[in-house]
Order: structure tokens, then C-alpha cells, then sequence
């Protein structure tokens, strides 16, 4: 068994009480949408757009012929340029846009005022998303639960949320990374007929092919590490990792803070500034100069904490102390901004609990 | 070497050459050639991630350890989002070639992959990020004790940041006239004055220390000083 | 004697640099506009250097002369120390207090990857940590939210347990990827926080949001819970919730600190060197601008 | 030892024992600050600051028609504070008339986009047409080395749109070569790779190129402070920053339709309010009780 000395609190499995309530909890979601016909609770509602696109083609001047796949309301099928290519079916698909009820009543409220007419917009309710709302919803309480403490609710969305976003990252990765910069350099011709139809020839394909073998081997080397011996070699991809954020960072850090940073911190310890009464005239301002003095010593001060070849004694100590009391107003600062932002979130899940959920925002 | 050598070497020459692309333009498309390559071996970590989160999982399956079910439904949560994604199930074609089936948007709403992103991924994390709200409250009552000096000059602060940002400063201060002698009394000169005057110039200083910092790291791997990355030879 | 030789060409190099810091301070400033302008930019295109870009160049040799210039003189047998940094010290302490607990250590280096200088940092400190950890016998566990940290941590931790003579109590099971989203990530954390009571948390790298639901999650159950991160939005939580803290620059500083090795701690008086520098070019800028702003004030009525 | 104390009245008493509280009680009277002004639809009319001003005057300062950049550099987790900041930013730049190209650094911000550009510019500006008034260029992975890559060379990052379109047949990106041939940057950002980044990578090195304008979480906006307004025109920071944006948004140039997408921001300083209070309530009683407790220990001793 597991390590003696860390008792596991209820890691027996998921208990069968809370897999019962699970699924009563969802049966509960489809009923309230197919057998009740009044919703009280969530029900998300779609408009319902169809899409058409045909193939067409256009010889040019030059004897040049193009095809392409147009809507047949379009301005060029229209006028007879370009022309639907024989024997080639029309594509057709459905795209569902979510709409707010408050819509959907809308254009209800429109059909039973002139009846007969037809719909120039489809919505509908969607059982598949007033589904979605309640697994939402259910899945939000779960999580909330752990304030309660430690439950098999709150270990089943945390299993959940583990896989779920393991999986969406290696998705996202390989559509976004790993097929246009790796497989269509490595199979161009591969890619423009299966993946990304639209991918323009290069012009070095030899060159493209061998520059995507170094990544292409370095990832195999990293891939190394799930065989059982040996996995030291991903060192070298991760040797190529650090090496390019360091070579980044030099510049970037002198660049965009060090620079930058201390040449604002150079300020005129007194500021003259325009009048009020007489614009030509430059007067004393009091606040502009202290903004700065307070400015430059914080700096300062601060600079002189953080420095660890000198103990903190003696002046180097006392200005050390003023440089925390800098970093405490700092920190301070931060810590009532960030509060703000906690505090929205919790406000924008409870919206959703309210409003998409209960239905009592 | 092959241990300790070739990724020292590895590592100097391309910091070198990024350094190297930035000031001289011959050398600009090789720094563009090695960021692509960044991007293709981040994504391949992805699944040396994969890989090893199905070996954890499936290790705890197959030798029924406690919690097995729950690695159960962390490897069909996986599972699922890849059949989603890789096969673009439910997905709606590209208007421009609605024939390539994979030329298809995977994540719209209409897909299966978009359906588990609005409903499960999203909710889930965004509900995980409000659990802060509760541990700010809890932190507030039990770690800001005013224990000394700089524990109060904290405290203050988050004060006055606090009352500023709502409402509560027109209330307590919105009488004092803006343009009078005593504008600074007011909550919101004096969070903006805290905010952009104060705690600048201790984020400022820390800005430096961290680049100076971030240059000193960047350098130590760069010249091979700081092996720390490597296994032993 | 051999020390303030040392301190005295560190003096030297510093004012030394402080004056080619202005000077590229002002190419910066007169160069950086010609550098946007079109023409100029597509005609430097074919060029071998972009000569807008000269007063960079200068500041970088300059930053990078003062730390390379500690490591130099730390070689050149220079003194090497450095002042107190009581979260480092707190390690020991709080690894030893797992094992007299037969409670489990927890590791968790940030939210990044590789490619940010803090995980790299937190990795450096993760080395000193499995050490003691190997030493005292106590269990470490390290769950990652990037693969390419898995496998450094794995390397380091390994190593570790050579350095300390017990190459066999290194088991790779214990360091595993979790997932990269941040939450995911995060769930899985409190979740574990909770079960296995960790006695000892250390937080070293790159946080975010998940500092302060490490913090108070680990405050819970009682864990002594020693922190490090250059990210200064999350510094006030860790500074209220945790025991100990490495505050931003300090943090960078404990990684060569741990190290050891003279190179690396010359390079934190490296670190010293530039600070010196810039805190010297700020009161030379402000005097200058001061006396400008008096100037312009009186001269010009 | 409970003999031994000293006699002390009820309310210290009753502060004593609440610094034993369960944190239960904490979060619940959490939950209820924020859900009671929800629900009772409490709000409060806004000033806005000079930050948010300034941020304006940013976008009102590209002449009508330009080409804005947008990087959507967030997730659902910050979807309450940012969502607010993307709407207006989206709404006050279709009323200029601007031309926008979507992209992201977050993998999840090419979501957040696809729906502000559902919910916000068609829904508000139905004359906005694909490829030549705004195109999504989707996510890219890699953080600040794509924000580099653009300054070199545009389509080395994004070779493609989201529908797979080269960009160079995209009638908007025609003539788009580096990021330098965008007036305005706008990114709404919650953490790394964002705001900063596109400081340190964009503004630094091409100040002149474009304006840049950062909607930022509360948490984030410490950092971003010391860069405003010289390394970045506009700011915006946490929901307040948004509140009052809105405001502002709202009054010059009026959604036409669903207005209420314009009102997010303000609607959430209610709960703001009242959580605030809370927030000083739980510090106060917190150091109240310490101190009731710390004498009953002084009286012990």
C-alpha cells in the first residue's frame, strides 16, 4: 500500500452515494428541459443559421481558370463571372449562435403577432447547451465545495479539470503549433490537400524540410525521457529551451526594465511649473517635488535592500529599513488591487449561478 | 560531454545568437528560425506531458491504488478532448474549402471539443480562480495582524487602496472640494498618490533588482557557469 | 588586504562604468528615433550591425561587464560573502521538521515553464532542498505543471541524491507533470495540500494567482511553508501567508547563494556591482535635472 | 491553566474566541457580501480617473480607420474583470471606424475574442466584414518570442488566419509587413505573456511605431504602473478601470444595440463595495483579536 505516514483522507474511490446524486442531478437537467414545458431554471436557446457554399470557377483574360467556393448569393455567381462547376455538390451546414431568451421571446412575440409570416430568424431552445448550463452548474458547486472541505464532488471535477485541460493543451499545441510550423514543412504536399488547404508553397522546400528536422529531433530527444533508460538526452532540448530564453532575457531585461526604469527614475528634485494665474510665469510646485523626491528616495532606499554583499547595519541598515517601509506601502498597494480582482471573479461565477442557472439576476 | 558538454554548448550558442540577432540584421532570420523551432519543441512538450500523465494514471489504475476511479476519469477526460480535437468531431467546415474535412474550426460551439470548453474547462477554471475571493478574506482576518512598523504601513496602504476603489471614497470624502488646499485628504488623490508615486518607485527599484537579477541568471547559464539543469556525469 | 583590493577595482570598475552608462544612456536616447524610421530600418535590413541599436549594445556590455566583473574578482580570490538571507536558512529547518513529523515535503516550482528565469531559479533551489531532503530521509514530491520541468527537476533531484550519497532512496514517480492549465493545476495541488499534509511547502518560481490558495491551503494544515518568487504582485501574499520569503532579486541571489560555488556568488556581487551603478547614475541624473529644472526656472524669467 | 486567567470582560471575551473562528464562517460571510448587493442590484455612479481617461484619449488620438492590433491575452478565469475592458475597447474602436486584427497569446484568449467579436462588434457594428474590417489571427504559442517575431516580420508568427487564409490574401494584412504597420496595440492582459511583454518587447524596442493601450487585472496593474504613460498611453486597471472606461465609452459614442454589454463593469462595483467593507471588517476584528488575546497572554507570563 501507499506510504504509511500520509494518511489519505477518503481515498477509497468515489463514493456511490455522490456518483447517485450525480446522475440524478443530470437526469434532473434533461427532465426540467423535455418534460416540464414552463422552464424555470436554465434553458439556453440558439438561433439557427444555415450555411451553403458552391464550387465555382472563373477563367481570367489569360486563359487562367480558378475555382472557388462561394455562397450562391454571392456578388459573382450573381453577375455571371464566375460559374458552378458541373457535378459538384453544394456543401451545407448549420451553425448555432447562442441568443439570450430575452430574443428568443422577441421574435416569438413577433410570429404569434403576424401569423403566417415567415421566420426571418430560427431559435430555438438547445438541449445540448441547457445541458451544458447544468453540468456547468453542477460542476461550479463542486468546486465551491472544497471551502466546505475535502469531498469525492470536489475530487471528481479535480480529475475532471486535470485531464480535460491536459488534453486541450495537446490539441491547441498541435493544430496551432505543431502542423503549420512542423508537418508542413515536412510534408507540404500532405498538409495542402488534408490540413490546411490555403498553405502557400514554399519557396525553399529543401531548406524548410532540413531547418524543421532540428526541432523535430530535439523534440524526439525530449520524448526520450518516457523510455525507461537513457532519458538524460532531453537535457539537449532543454539545454536549446534555456538557452533561448537567456539570450532573450539579456537583452529584454536591460532593454525594457534596467534602462528604461532608471532613466525615469531621474527626476528634478524641485519642479517649477506654470502658474495657475499666469502661465508664463513658472512657480514652485510643491507636490510635483515632492512626487519626485519621494520617488528617487524609494529607489534608493529600496536598491540599498536588496543589496547582499553588505550586512544590514549601521546607515546601509537604516536606509535598508526605509526601503522596506517602501516595499511594505508597495506591497500594500498590491495587495488592495488584488483583492479587487478576487472579489469580481467571485461576482461573475455567482452572475452565472443567478442569472444563466436560477434565473433570479 | 554528451551529458555535460554538448547542452553547455547547446545552450551558449543559441543565447548567443538571439543576443546576436537583435543588433545585427544579417543575422535577424536565424533568431526567427530558432524562435520557430521554440515554438515546435514547446508544443512537443505537450506530449511528453501526455505521456507521462498516462503513465502515472494508468500505473494507479492497473494496481488498483487508492483513488484509482479518480485516475479513471482523468484519463477519459483526456481521452475524450483528444478524439474532440484530433478528429474535429462535430466541427463546422471552412467556408473557403468545405470539402477538406480537417480544414474545419475545432472550437467553435457547434463542435464537440467547443461544447467541453464552454461547459466543462471554463467553469471549472474560472469557478477554481473565485475560490481566491474566499482565501483573500481569510487571509485578511488572520495573516494582516499589525505586528510592527512595517505590518502597519501594510495595513494603511491596503486601506486606502481598498476604500478608494469603491464608492466608500465618495462617501467618506467626496466633500472636501478637489481643488482646495486639502485635496489630498480626499481617498482617491491619495490612492492615486500611494499608487503612482510610492508604490512606483518600490516597484520601480524592484523592476531593476529583478532585471539585474534576470541578466545575472540569464549570463550564468549563458557562460556555463550554473550547471544546476544537468545530470551528473 | 587581498579583500580591499578587491572592494577597490569594484569601486573602480564601477565608476569606470557608471560614466559609459551615461554615455549610453544619451546614445540611447538620440539614436532610438532613427532606428523606427522606415527607410532607415528596411536600408539596415542587409546591414551586419543596426547602428540604432548601439546605445543597447552599450548598456548590455555594460550590465553584463558588472556581473561578469564579480565573477572576476570572486576568481581572482576576492571575498564572497554574502549577507543573511533568513528564508534560506529556514530550509533546513523546515525539511528537518517533516521528517521528525513523517510527513511528506512538497516542492512546487511555479506555474512556467522552462523558458522563464524564475522556474530555472526555482529548480536551482529544488536541488538544495532534495538534498537535505535525501539526507534526513524525508519523502519530496514535486508536481510540475510543465513536462520540460518534470524532466529538469528529475535531472536535479537525481543528482542530489548522489551528492549525497543515496542514489538509491531516488525514486522518478515522485516528480510528475500534472497538467498546464494553471487551475487544473492548482486543483490538484489543494487537493493533494489536504490529503497527504505535507509538513514543509516550498513555493519557488514563477506564481500567479495560486499563491495565496498554496498559501492558505498550506496555512490549514499547518505546513511550515517557505516561498520564493520574482513575480511582485503575488510577493504581499506570500509575505503575509508564509513563513519565510525570498523577496524578488533575493530570490535570484539564493540560487547562486545555495550554489556554493565562488563563480556564483561572485556573480550576485556582480549583481551589487550594477546596482551600484544605476543607484550612482540615478543621483548623477538627478542632480542634473534638478539643476536644469533651476536653471530653466531662474535663468528663464 | 484556564484558572490562572485573569478576568476579562464579554466582548474581549467574545474577541478572543472569534480569533479561534472557523474559516467556514469567513467564506460564507464572503459569499454573502458579494451575492446580496448582487441580487438587490446595488450600484453606484462613476467618476472617471485620469488613468481611464487617459487610456481614451489614447484611442481617440489614432485617427479614424486605423489598423488597432488586439491581443486577447487572458482566460475565462479573468473573464470578470477583463471581459468589461475587451467590450468597450472593441466597441470604441468600431465607432472610430477602426480596422482590427484579433490575436492572442493565451490559448484560450482566441475564445474570449471569437465572442467579444460576436457579442460586441457584429452584434453593435453589423457593417464589419471579415478579411477587410477585422480578421482573427487566432493563438499562437511561444509568449514574447511572437511578440518579437511580429516586430520583424509579421507573418513569420502568423503565416495564417483562424480559417486558414494566408495573410498576405487577406485584404486588411495586405500591407501589414511588420507589427510596426499597426497604429494602436491594444492588449487585455491577466499575467505573463502579456501587457509586460508586449512593453519589453514592442514599445521598448519601436516606441514611436504605435500607441499602446493595456486593459489589466488588479493584480497585474502594480507591475504596469511604473511603465505608464511613457512605455504604454493607457491603462486600465481592474474592474474599477473598467467601470469607469465604460463610462466614459458609453457617453460618447452609445451602443446601438444591447447596451447592457456596455455595463458589465459598473454593474460589478455593487458586490465591490460591499466585499471592500467586509475586507476591512475581517482585518480590524482580526487585529482586535489578537490583541485581546495577546493580553490575556502577557497576564499568563
Amino acid at each position: 500500500m501507499s506510504n504509511p505516514t500520509t494518511p489519505s483522507g477518503g481515498a477509497k474511490g468515489p463514493s456511490p452515494v455522490a456518483m447517485i446524486a450525480l446522475l440524478l442531478f443530470l437526469l434532473a437537467a434533461v427532465a426540467d428541459q423535455t418534460l416540464f414545458s414552463e422552464p424555470y431554471f436554465a434553458r439556453k436557446y440558439v438561433d439557427l443559421k444555415s450555411n451553403e457554399r458552391i464550387q465555382a470557377r472563373h477563367t481570367g483574360a489569360d486563359g487562367e481558370s480558378r475555382t472557388a467556393w462561394l455562397e450562391p448569393t454571392d456578388q459573382k455567381i450573381v453577375s455571371g463571372e464566375w460559374k458552378p462547376v458541373e457535378g459538384v455538390d453544394p456543401v451545407k451546414w448549420t451553425t448555432r449562435p447562442a441568443v439570450t431568451e430575452k430574443e428568443y421571446e422577441a421574435v416569438q412575440a413577433e410570429l404569434a403577432a403576424n401569423p403566417g409570416t415567415a421566420p426571418t430568424r430560427t431559435l430555438e431552445a438547445s438541449p445540448i447547451d441547457t445541458l451544458g448550463v447544468w453540468v456547468a452548474a453542477f460542476l461550479t458547486l463542486a468546486i465551491f465545495s472544497f471551502l466546505w472541505r475535502d469531498n469525492p464532488v470536489y475530487k471528481v471535477a479535480e480529475s475532471l479539470l486535470v485531464g480535460v485541460s491536459a488534453g486541450y493543451w495537446m490539441v491547441n499545441g498541435f493544430w496551432t503549433a505543431l502542423v503549420p510550423k512542423l508537418i508542413a514543412p515536412l510534408a507540404p504536399g500532405f498538409t495542402q490537400s488534408n490540413l490546411l488547404p490555403d498553405l502557400q508553397a514554399s519557396s525553399t522546400p529543401g531548406l524548410d524540410f532540413a531547418l524543421a528536422l532540428v526541432p523535430l529531433t530535439l523534440g524526439f530527444l525530449l520524448l526520450w525521457r518516457l523510455a525507461p533508460r537513457g532519458g538524460w538526452i532531453s537535457v539537449w532540448p532543454l539545454a536549446f529551451i534555456i538557452g533561448t530564453t537567456a539570450g532573450l532575457k539579456v537583452i529584454s531585461s536591460v532593454e525594457a526594465d534596467l534602462l528604461p526604469q532608471s532613466l525615469e527614475a531621474m527626476k528634478p528634485l524641485v519642479v517649477f511649473s506654470p502658474q495657475a494665474d499666469d502661465a508664463a510665469k513658472l512657480g514652485f510646485d510643491f507636490w510635483m517635488s515632492l512626487s519626485s523626491l519621494v520617488g528617487v528616495v524609494g529607489v534608493l532606499s529600496v536598491l540599498v535592500y536588496f543589496f547582499f554583499s553588505v550586512e544590514h547595519k549601521g546607515a546601509v541598515g537604516k536606509t535598508a529599513r526605509v526601503g522596506i517601509w517602501f516595499l511594505m506601502i508597495t506591497f500594500g498597494s498590491a495587495f488592495g488591487l488584488t483583492v479587487m480582482g478576487r472579489i469580481t471573479l467571485l461576482s461573475q461565477r455567482f452572475e452565472f449561478l443567478f442569472t444563466d442557472w436560477l434565473r433570479i439576476g | 560531454m554528451f551529458k555535460r558538454g554538448i547542452p553547455i554548448a547547446i545552450l551558449s550558442l543559441t543565447g548567443t545568437l538571439l543576443v546576436a540577432a537583435h543588433f545585427s540584421p544579417m543575422t535577424q532570420s536565424w533568431g526567427e528560425v530558432v524562435l520557430n523551432w521554440f515554438s515546435v519543441v514547446a508544443a512537443i512538450t505537450a506530449i511528453l506531458g501526455a505521456g507521462n500523465l498516462l503513465l502515472v494514471n494508468l500505473e494507479k489504475i492497473s494496481s488498483r491504488r487508492p483513488g484509482w476511479a479518480y485516475s479513471a476519469i482523468t484519463i477519459a477526460a483526456f481521452a475524450a478532448m483528444l478524439v474532440f480535437g484530433f478528429l474535429k468531431i462535430g466541427a463546422v467546415p471552412n467556408p473557403q474549402n468545405p470539402t477538406v474535412y480537417f480544414a474545419g474550426d475545432y472550437e467553435t460551439r457547434e463542435s464537440a471539443y467547443g461544447w467541453m470548453y464552454e461547459y466543462v474547462m471554463s467553469p471549472l477554471t474560472a469557478t477554481m480562480f473565485a475560490l481566491l475571493a474566499f482565501y483573500v478574506a481569510s487571509a485578511a482576518f488572520r495573516a494582516f495582524r499589525a505586528k510592527n512598523i512595517e505590518a502597519n504601513i501594510l495595513l494603511v496602504t491596503a486601506f486606502i487602496i481598498l476604500l478608494a476603489r469603491t464608492y466608500a471614497a465618495e462617501l467618506l470624502t467626496g466633500w472636501v472640494p478637489k481643488d482646495s488646499a486639502f485635496f489630498f485628504v480626499r481617498l482617491d488623490a491619495m490612492s492615486t498618490g500611494v499608487i503612482e508615486h510610492v508604490a512606483t518607485a518600490g516597484m520601480r527599484a524592484i523592476t531593476i533588482g529583478i532585471a539585474l537579477g534576470a541578466l545575472a541568471t540569464s549570463l550564468r547559464f549563458m557562460l556555463g557557469i550554473d550547471k544546476s539543469y544537468l545530470p551528473r556525469s | 588586504m587581498r579583500i580591499r583590493q578587491a572592494h577597490a577595482s569594484a569601486l573602480r570598475i564601477a565608476s569606470l562604468s557608471a560614466a559609459s552608462m551615461c554615455a549610453a544612456i544619451a546614445w540611447a536616447q538620440d539614436a532610438a528615433p532613427a532606428a523606427v524610421d522606415g527607410a532607415v530600418a528596411a536600408e539596415a535590413a542587409k546591414a551586419w550591425f543596426d547602428t540604432g541599436r548601439l546605445g543597447l549594445l552599450l548598456a548590455v556590455a555594460v550590465a553584463s561587464a558588472c556581473i561578469i566583473a564579480g565573477i572576476v574578482i570572486a576568481r581572482l580570490g576576492g571575498s564572497v560573502r554574502i549577507r543573511r538571507i533568513a528564508a534560506l536558512e529556514a530550509i533546513d529547518e523546515a525539511v528537518g521538521r517533516a521528517t521528525e513529523m513523517g510527513r511528506p515535503v512538497l516542492f512546487v516550482p511555479g506555474i512556467q515553464d522552462m523558458n522563464d528565469i524564475q522556474t530555472v531559479a526555482g529548480i536551482t533551489v529544488l536541488g538544495r532542498v532534495a538534498k537535505t531532503a535525501a539526507e534526513y530521509d524525508a519523502q519530496l514530491e514535486v508536481p510540475t505543471a510543465r513536462s520540460l520541468v518534470m524532466t529538469a527537476a528529475r535531472e536535479t533531484v537525481q543528482s542530489a541524491h548522489y551528492a549525497a550519497g543515496r542514489p538509491e532512496t531516488y525514486s522518478e514517480g515522485r516528480i510528475n507533470y500534472i497538467t498546464d492549465e494553471q487551475f487544473g493545476y492548482v486543483a490538484y495541488l489543494s487537493g493533494k495540500m489536504v490529503r497527504d499534509k505535507p509538513a514543509a511547502c516550498f513555493y519557488m518560481g514563477a506564481f500567479y494567482a495560486e499563491s495565496l490558495v498554496l498559501a492558505e491551503n498550506g496555512n490549514a494544515i499547518g505546513a511550515i511553508q517557505v516561498a520564493g518568487t520574482a513575480e511582485p504582485s503575488q510577493l504581499p501574499f506570500f509575505v503575509a501567508a508564509c513563513d519565510y520569503t525570498l523577496l524578488g532579486e533575493e530570490f535570484f541571489a539564493a540560487s547562486a547563494y545555495l550554489s556554493g560555488e565562488r563563480d556564483q556568488l561572485g556573480s550576485i556581487r556582480g549583481q551589487d556591482i550594477g546596482k551600484l551603478l544605476v543607484a550612482a547614475s540615478i543621483v548623477v541624473g538627478c542632480a542634473m535635472a534638478t539643476y536644469a529644472s533651476i536653471a530653466l526656472a531662474f535663468g528663464g524669467s | 491553566m484556564t484558572d490562572q486567567t485573569p478576568h476579562i470582560g464579554p466582548v474581549r471575551r467574545l474577541l478572543v474566541r472569534l480569533g479561534d473562528i472557523d474559516r467556514r464562517w469567513i467564506y460564507l460571510s464572503m459569499a454573502l457580501a458579494v451575492a446580496i448587493p448582487m441580487l438587490t442590484g446595488l450600484s453606484f455612479p462613476e467618476t472617471p480617473g485620469k488613468m481611464s481617461s487617459a487610456t481614451f484619449d489614447a484611442i481617440e488620438s489614432v485617427p479614424a480607420g486605423a489598423k488597432v492590433l488586439f491581443s486577447f491575452d487572458y482566460d475565462p478565469a479573468s473573464e470578470g474583470e477583463l471581459q468589461p475592458m475587451a467590450n468597450a475597447f472593441v466597441h470604441h474602436c468600431a465607432a472610430r471606424g477602426h480596422k482590427m486584427a484579433f490575436m492572442a497569446l493565451w490559448p484560450l484568449g482566441k475564445q474570449m475574442a471569437e465572442a467579444t467579436i460576436d457579442s460586441i462588434l457584429l452584434a453593435n457594428h453589423p457593417q464589419y466584414r471579415y478579411g477587410e474590417d477585422y480578421v482573427q489571427l487566432g493563438y499562437m504559442p511561444g509568449f514574447e518570442t511572437v511578440i518579437k517575431g511580429l516586430t520583424t516580420n509579421f507573418a513569420s508568427q502568423y503565416p495564417l488566419d483562424v480559417r486558414g487564409t494566408p495573410i498576405g490574401n487577406i485584404p486588411l494584412m495586405s500591407d501589414v509587413k511588420t507589427l510596426q504597420d499597426f497604429d494602436l496595440i491594444v492588449t487585455v492582459s491577466a499575467g505573463y505573456a502579456g501587457a509586460k511583454e508586449w512593453v519589453q518587447y514592442a514599445k521598448s524596442t519601436y516606441p514611436d511605431a504605435y500607441v499602446l493601450a493595456a486593459g489589466s487585472t488588479g493584480v497585474q496593474a502594480n507591475q504596469l504602473f511604473p511603465y505608464y504613460p511613457t512605455q504604454m498611453e493607457g491603462l486600465l486597471a481592474a474592474v474599477k478601470g473598467a467601470a469607469e472606461y465604460e463610462t466614459l465609452v458609453a457617453a460618447a459614442y452609445p451602443p446601438p444595440a444591447h447596451p447592457e454589454r456596455l455595463e458589465e463593469g459598473r454593474r460589478r462595483m455593487g458586490p465591490q463595495f460591499v466585499a471592500h467593507l467586509l475586507m476591512i471588517g475581517l482585518i480590524v476584528l482580526g487585529n482586535a483579536s489578537m490583541f485581546a488575546a495577546r493580553g490575556m497572554k502577557g497576564g499568563r507570563r
